[in-house]
């Protein structure tokens, strides 16, 4: 290993921690500034793609396993699909957030947090497995 | 009464009928042909009832298009042609076991049951009371008898199936399609109608664009240049040949032209328009080349070929004199030239089989060694060209009276050169099979027994509507009171 | 631009920028002078109109849906052709 | 703006693909910071996370193992070029005559933005208006994106996937002539 | 709300959660379990949508219940109905049948990711039909097309892969020249909601930024109409896909776009706009004439038959917009009646090739030589569905030409006339130069021991076989009033 990885690695180290934070941040923030889960999803992924950057990706694969992030991005999916479904249980339309409280207002708010999650999930999971299958690919393609 | 929808739906089911039970029964070849021997009588029999039946209404099978239904309606040419057809198809049968068996010709079931279904959709269209119930059947003659045409399946058989579908498909997809759906924009229904259905009010053109669009709409007519199928599907089993391109298939292309002019265009309009011109001058010159190009053919199921389209063109000249004594002339030589043509194919098929000869130039002498066949092939070119004692004379001199009474000039003349190439493309035949010494290594010999039966059969009808016309006549009678 | 390249990995680049140039357009729609960011806020009066920020959010999640699709199907082609340039790929079908 | 159009320019140009793609990163960073210009901030968030970050990220690791260099095109491609400008020829045609930029008058900033914009403190009750209306007044919309998301996973999976890729000899490679 | 309003919606959410399911706990045989399941259930919704337009009148829809044009709406009119019928009953049965075909293209370790991708297709397909909002169409065509590449790429030929890159590139710039044509017509008229568009627009008509809006969005619909000078991706795309891709493509995709074609045409800017403010008729009429004319010519000269039909497909789109380029009502619905009958047909040939794919592995003509005494129902299969292609009497083929011809001579343009009729010769021709392969041609000795496809794919392409004869005998009660209904419709004259 070339001495400068090291450095590079410390760094990186550190840097991790704070971009998951942010990304939560921006995950739950997102009613009030800029932000939510898209911006969150990808900014995590974005700290999982670095560790993979300075470590190599049969490490990221260990901690993150494809076929975990592959069940996560379905489950982000499915459950945006499952908050609209659960309008409907509760008579109101498909995505109709009203109705999933008594307070209308409360309704909404409870049903954006959940598609929010939803979106995150997704696109985090999304972005790390294909951008790790890219790196992945290259490596045992050569 | 019900009994006529009934009738019709036999005499086009029976032969089908025929065609599934000969595929139940392909492992007994001699019941299989048996069964459709069978099928192809009692189809025969309903044509009789149905010729002695008065007028049937019309009956609507389904509506296809908003106001644009299918009917069957047997008018009386429609009886004559089934009852042509059905009775030939018994003799053809008859043939057909002798030939194929004598040939060693693979699948023969397969042939027997497309042979049926083609039978189906010749009654079909003799029968059909509208132009699309015609074009459906039509195209369904076409495509059962596109399996019969390449029935060997070697390279010479799938090229002159080509050629076949080019042609028939080709134009009806073409002309047909496009003359009736114009038909249909200018008059507002497809139903025959004695007079036409094309209104009044049209212009001139319309009637000149419809006449070229059914002329060459119509490739079973073999109208020049439309002609090239019919030389191309001798590549045919014989039996093919004689029943289909002899009878059924042409003659179902002049068949339907007759049915135009009489119930579509009405001939009364075509005539006032001078449009006979037109038609006379097409089927003319289609005469006078098909003869020229029969007298150049040395393959002897070719030259008959030939005859046969400028004999279409008989048919066709004679119905575009727009006379009804022309358009009986032209029933006549249809039925006439039915019992001439089938006859010399019969005997092509029976040389092919035992002398294994197709080409004219070889086939000196063999009358000595076959002289019943010969000498039934003599009848045939007598009748072809118009000699008594046999039908064609019948016909021929109907279709001259026809065409004197409209001083019609171009017709004779046309038919006397006509004669005199039939003479000029006969007569060598009947010289070389008869006059000159038979090659030592021939192994000609009499044909089987089946098929010299058929011949005969086919031979004494031409002779038997010689010495009792009245037979024939009575059939059109109706057809002569409609018109 | 885009279809002009030869070579696939133009192609794609150009066809990233080509949308981008459409995100820009949209957001021009968007804007009001004198407005500000559409996140609410008692103090504020005039807001630039949200819709088209939305729609360009997914179109920009489209994009790069397509992006990824794109490059990987790049990277499978390289494998089985061992070049990128599209003359060079018609010419290799056409010995096939 | 000027900077786009020159950085476009150079892509086109360029031989060497590394520094296309830098470029191109380049240009959606540039792009991005229009956006907050123009008050899109979300846009320009995720512009710069995903423009700069990984369509970047991607792009080199494909070029990591197809090589940076290209050869230059062999043919002129002329008819595309008309293809382009007649493209950018209907655009300002169809520029001409719209609203000017940023007049609030326009008819895009018409009753539906500014429902928006007024009632959806009440309806929604959060301060992000694009939150609310991408997660709720349009939620189905970005059902949708998650789902093209989503697509494209499988879609890469299919493509590169380790379980997913197809081993082709260089037979099955030309599977079709054999049978 | 009743049932089947919820019926619109879950329509296509049946699929999206499918699609997942597929995609983690599936594998192999399980995959196909739950594709066939969600479509399957797809399809019951789109029945009940179906009975509802058909009794009720047009369904509407609102999502989150925010009605449009703040939130999507769905709206299914009864040419709606009739697509999304069409759509998820054509994929449901591909799926149904195609798991043979599946296993041995594609091999059993990658099933789960073709049904995943498969639902996908489907799920934008119906999406699109199903939205009544500018941009959410966009959304689903999307997915519908992203889902189409993976599904081509998939192919066994590694052509498929540069064929998918190309439909690739070319769909997408399509889809962004939709998206620059919905940015202007939102900026003149700040909305996304069509109907509403289409009611705003009339202010606003003759601005310059509405025709450049036209524009854009005709060019990029034809783009993936594969209208004829932009069509170069399709006969690739059709070739080098699975064979039960193509089925679904040949029969759905670009069906689906004329749809959206039509709907942007006649709901959004309106029949008197369309066809009276440009020379749009004109152009159309001109393209379509050589889209007929000039495909038909290439097909004749195909050495595959996939690509023999994809190029008869480009031709059959030809009739489908000359039809619209009429600019009458009846000329309208020769079109829908077209993208019917053709649909079922073109559905039908693609599986019955991919039966004899499955058998021979290959469709290359000199392969397929004496094929019907290998696979005899396959054959039948083909011959039957290649009469009606080429539009012979009593299929629907020759229904929907007769409607088209019909409505071309009432316009008195006898020469388009000749232009169709043509057509159908020249598709007389390629379909029997395949026909005469498969049973005039000696089976080559190797492949003696192939035998018939298994009876799933036969049951599919057999009973989209009798669709399309019973089409063409019972059309007029069957589909002529939905079509005759649809065309008033858009026309605004019903």
């Amino acid at each position: 290993m070339r001495p400068d990885m090291r450095v590079v690695r410390v760094v990186a180290r550190l840097l991790i921690p704070l971009i998951l934070v942010f990304a939560f941040y921006v995950q739950f923030h997102g009613d009030y500034g800029p932000g939510g889960g898209f911006q969150a999803g990808v900014i995590f992924a974005s700290a999982i793609i670095l560790y993979a950057l300075v470590y190599d990706t049969p490490t990221a694969d260990k901690i993150l396993h494809p076929r975990f992030l592959r069940v996560m991005m379905s489950l982000g999916l499915l459950l945006y699909i499952l908050v609209g479904l659960a309008c409907l249980y509760q008579g109101g339309a498909f995505l109709e957030y009203d109705v999933l409280t008594r307070d209308a207002v409360h309704g909404q708010h409870r049903g954006i947090f959940w598609v929010e999650l939803g979106v995150g999930t997704t696109v985090a999971a999304v972005m790390i497995s294909v951008v790790l299958t890219f790196f992945g690919y290259s490596e045992h393609h050569h | 009464m019900m009994d006529g929808p009934l009738v019709l739906l036999a005499i086009i089911f029976f032969p089908l009928l025929g065609s599934v039970g000969g595929i139940g029964l392909h492992r007994w070849g001699l019941v299989r042909d048996g069964w459709t021997l069978l099928c192809a009588i009692a189809m025969h029999g309903c044509a009789w009832w149905l010729i002695s039946m008065p007028e049937i209404p019309p009956w609507v099978l389904l509506e296809l298009f908003e106001d644009v239904p299918l009917t069957l309606h047997p008018d009386p040419l429609g009886r004559i042609y089934a009852l042509l057809a059905s009775g030939l198809w018994i003799a053809n049968a008859v043939y057909a076991f002798g030939y194929m068996r004598a040939n060693h010709e693979p699948r023969q079931t397969a042939f027997y049951a497309w042979f049926g279904v083609a039978m189906a959709a010749t009654m079909g269209l003799a029968f059909s009371g509208d132009l699309l119930t015609l074009l459906f059947f039509y195209e369904a003659l076409t495509l059962s008898t596109y399996p019969l045409v390449t029935h060997s399946r070697n390279v010479a058989s799938i090229r002159g199936g080509r050629v076949y579908l080019r042609y028939l498909l080709g134009s009806s997809l073409v002309f047909l399609v496009l003359a009736i759906i114009w038909t249909w924009a200018v008059s507002g229904t497809l139903i025959f109608t004695r007079g036409g259905v094309i209104p009044a009010n049209v212009p001139m053109w319309t009637y000149l664009v419809l006449s070229i669009l059914y002329a060459y709409g119509v490739g079973k007519a073999a109208l020049f240049p439309l002609h090239g199928w019919l030389p191309a599907a001798m590549v045919a089993p014989t039996p093919v040949s004689a029943l289909l391109h002899a009878v059924a298939v042409v003659k179902a292309g002049v068949f339907t032209l007759i049915k135009v002019f009489v119930y579509v265009l009405g001939f009364e309009n075509l005539k006032l328009l001078s449009l006979d011109n037109l038609w006379l001058g097409l089927a003319g010159f289609t005469i006078i080349f098909a003869s020229i190009k029969a007298l150049q053919q040395d393959h002897l199921k070719k030259r008959l070929a030939y005859s046969t389209i400028s004999n279409l063109s008989y048919i066709i000249l004679s119905a575009a004199l727009f006379t009804p004594l022309g358009i009986i002339g032209a029933t006549l030589h249809l039925v006439t030239h039915a019992f001439g043509k089938i006859t010399l194919f019969f005997v092509a098929g029976a040389i092919h089989t035992t002398a294994h000869i197709d080409h004219i130039s070889q086939m000196q002498g063999i009358g000595r060694r076959m002289p019943w066949t010969m000498g039934f092939f003599f009848i045939g070119v007598l009748s072809m060209i118009g000699l008594p004692p046999t039908a064609g004379f019948l016909s021929k001199w109907f279709i001259l009276r026809a065409g004197m009474d409209v001083h019609s000039w171009w017709l004779i003349l046309v038919l006397g050169f006509s004669t005199v190439m039939n003479v000029a493309y006969f007569a060598p035949i009947l010289v070389t099979a008869f006059l000159d010494p038979l090659p030592a290594d021939s192994h000609a010999r009499e044909a089987p027994i089946l098929m010299l039966a058929a011949m005969l059969f086919t031979a004494l009808m031409t002779l038997l509507l010689f010495f009792r016309p009245d037979l024939m006549l009575l059939a059109v009678k109706p057809w002569e009171a409609l018109l | 631009m885009v279809i002009a390249s030869d070579h696939l990995v133009k192609k794609l680049v150009g066809l990233s920028i080509f949308q981008t140039s459409v995100f820009l357009f949209y957001i021009s729609i968007a804007k009001i002078f004198g407005g500000s960011a559409p996140i609410l806020d008692p103090a504020i009066t005039h807001y630039s109109n949200p819709l088209p920020h939305v729609l360009i959010l997914t179109a920009i999640v489209v994009g790069v849906a397509t992006t990824s699709v794109g490059a990987a199907l790049i990277v499978r082609i390289h494998e089985a052709y061992g070049t990128l340039e599209e003359t060079e790929i018609h010419i290799q079908d056409e010995l096939e | 703006m000027t900077f786009l159009g020159i950085i476009a320019l150079a892509i086109v140009r360029l031989q060497d693909l590394f520094s296309v793609v830098m470029l191109s990163s380049l240009y959606s960073l540039l792009s991005a910071s229009i956006f907050v210009a123009l008050d899109a901030v979300d846009v320009a968030f995720t512009e710069a996370a995903v423009g700069a970050g990984v369509s970047t990220v991607l792009l080199l690791s494909v070029l990591s193992h197809t090589g940076r260099w290209i050869r230059p095109p062999y043919r002129g491609a002329w008819l595309p070029l008309l293809v382009v400008i007649l493209t950018g020829a209907a655009l300002a045609y169809g520029t001409l005559d719209m609203p000017h930029m940023g007049d609030p008058m326009a008819p895009a900033h018409n009753d539906v933005s500014q429902r928006y914009l007024e009632k959806s403190s009440q309806e929604i009750g959060i301060p992000n208006v694009v939150t609310s209306i991408l997660a709720s007044y349009r939620g189905y919309d970005t059902l949708g994106e998650t789902t093209v998301i989503f697509t494209a996973a499988v879609s890469v999976m299919v493509l590169l996937g380790r379980r997913g890729r197809r081993r082709r000899s260089p037979i099955r490679n030309r599977g079709d002539e054999r049978t | 709300m009743i049932d089947g309003a919820h019926a619109s919606v879950l329509q296509v959410v049946v699929l999206l959660v499918g699609a997942p399911l597929c995609f983690i706990l599936a594998r192999g045989i399980w995959a196909w379990g739950i594709a066939a399941l969600s479509a399957s259930a797809s399809f019951v919704m789109a029945c009940a949508v179906f009975i509802q337009v058909a009794t009720g009148g047009a369904l509407t829809y609102h999502l989150g219940g925010w009605e449009p044009p703040w939130g999507i709406e769905y709206k299914i009119d009864s040419l709606g109905a009739l697509m999304i019928l069409l759509v998820s009953g054509i994929g449901t049965l591909v799926i149904l049948g195609s798991r043979a075909s599946v296993e041995r293209e594609i091999g059993a370790s990658r099933m789960d990711l073709f049904y995943t991708a498969f639902l996908l297709c489907m799920a934008g397909a119906v999406g699109i039909i199903a939205t009544g909002d500018a941009f959410n169409l966009f959304v689903f065509l999307e997915i519908n097309s992203l889902a189409s590449y993976t599904l081509i790429a998939m192919g066994m030929d590694r052509r498929s892969l540069t064929s998918s890159f190309q439909y690739l590139i070319m769909g997408t710039i399509g889809a962004t020249f939709i998206v620059i044509g919905i940015g202007f017509l939102y900026m003149m008229t700040g909305t996304l909601n069509m109907e509403d568009i289409s009611i705003r627009l009339h202010e606003v008509e003759n601005h310059r930024t509405i025709e450049a809006a036209f524009a854009f969005l005709i060019v990029g619909i034809s783009l993936k109409l594969a209208l004829f000078p932009l069509h170069l991706w399709l006969p690739n795309a059709y070739t080098f896909a699975p064979s039960v891709v193509s089925v679904f493509l040949a029969s759905t995709a670009t069906k689906v776009a004329v749809y959206v074609l039509i709907r942007f045409i006649y709901s959004v800017f309106g029949s008197d706009y369309s066809h009276n403010h440009m020379p749009f008729n004109t152009i159309l009429a001109f393209l379509s004439v050589i889209a007929i004319l000039i495909p038909s010519f290439s097909a004749l000269y195909q050495t595959h038959a996939k690509r023999l039909l994809a190029y008869s497909s480009l031709a059959q789109i030809g009739y489908i917009t000359l039809g619209i380029s009429l600019a009458t009502i009846p000329g309208l619905n020769a079109s829908l009646l077209h993208i019917f009958t053709h649909a079922i047909t073109k559905g039908a040939l693609f599986m019955s090739l991919a039966c004899i794919a499955t058998g021979l592995g290959s469709c290359k003509l000199h392969n397929m030589a004496g094929v019907s005494r290998l696979m005899p129902w396959s054959s039948a299969a083909f011959l039957i569905a290649g009469l009606s292609l080429i539009g012979l009497p009593l299929t629907s083929g020759f229904f929907s030409k007769w409607y088209l011809l019909q409505a071309i001579l009432e316009q008195g343009e006898w020469w388009l006339a000749l232009v169709v009729v043509l057509g159908s010769m020249l598709a007389a021709f390629y379909v029997w130069k395949v026909v005469e392969t498969m049973y005039l041609r000696p089976v080559a000795a190797e492949r003696a021991e192939v035998r018939e496809a298994p009876w799933p794919m036969l049951m599919t392409t057999w009973i989209l076989t009798l669709l399309s004869v019973a089409f063409g005998v019972f059309g007029q009660s069957l589909l002529f009033p939905w079509t005759q209904k649809a065309a008033l419709m858009l026309f605004g004259a019903g």
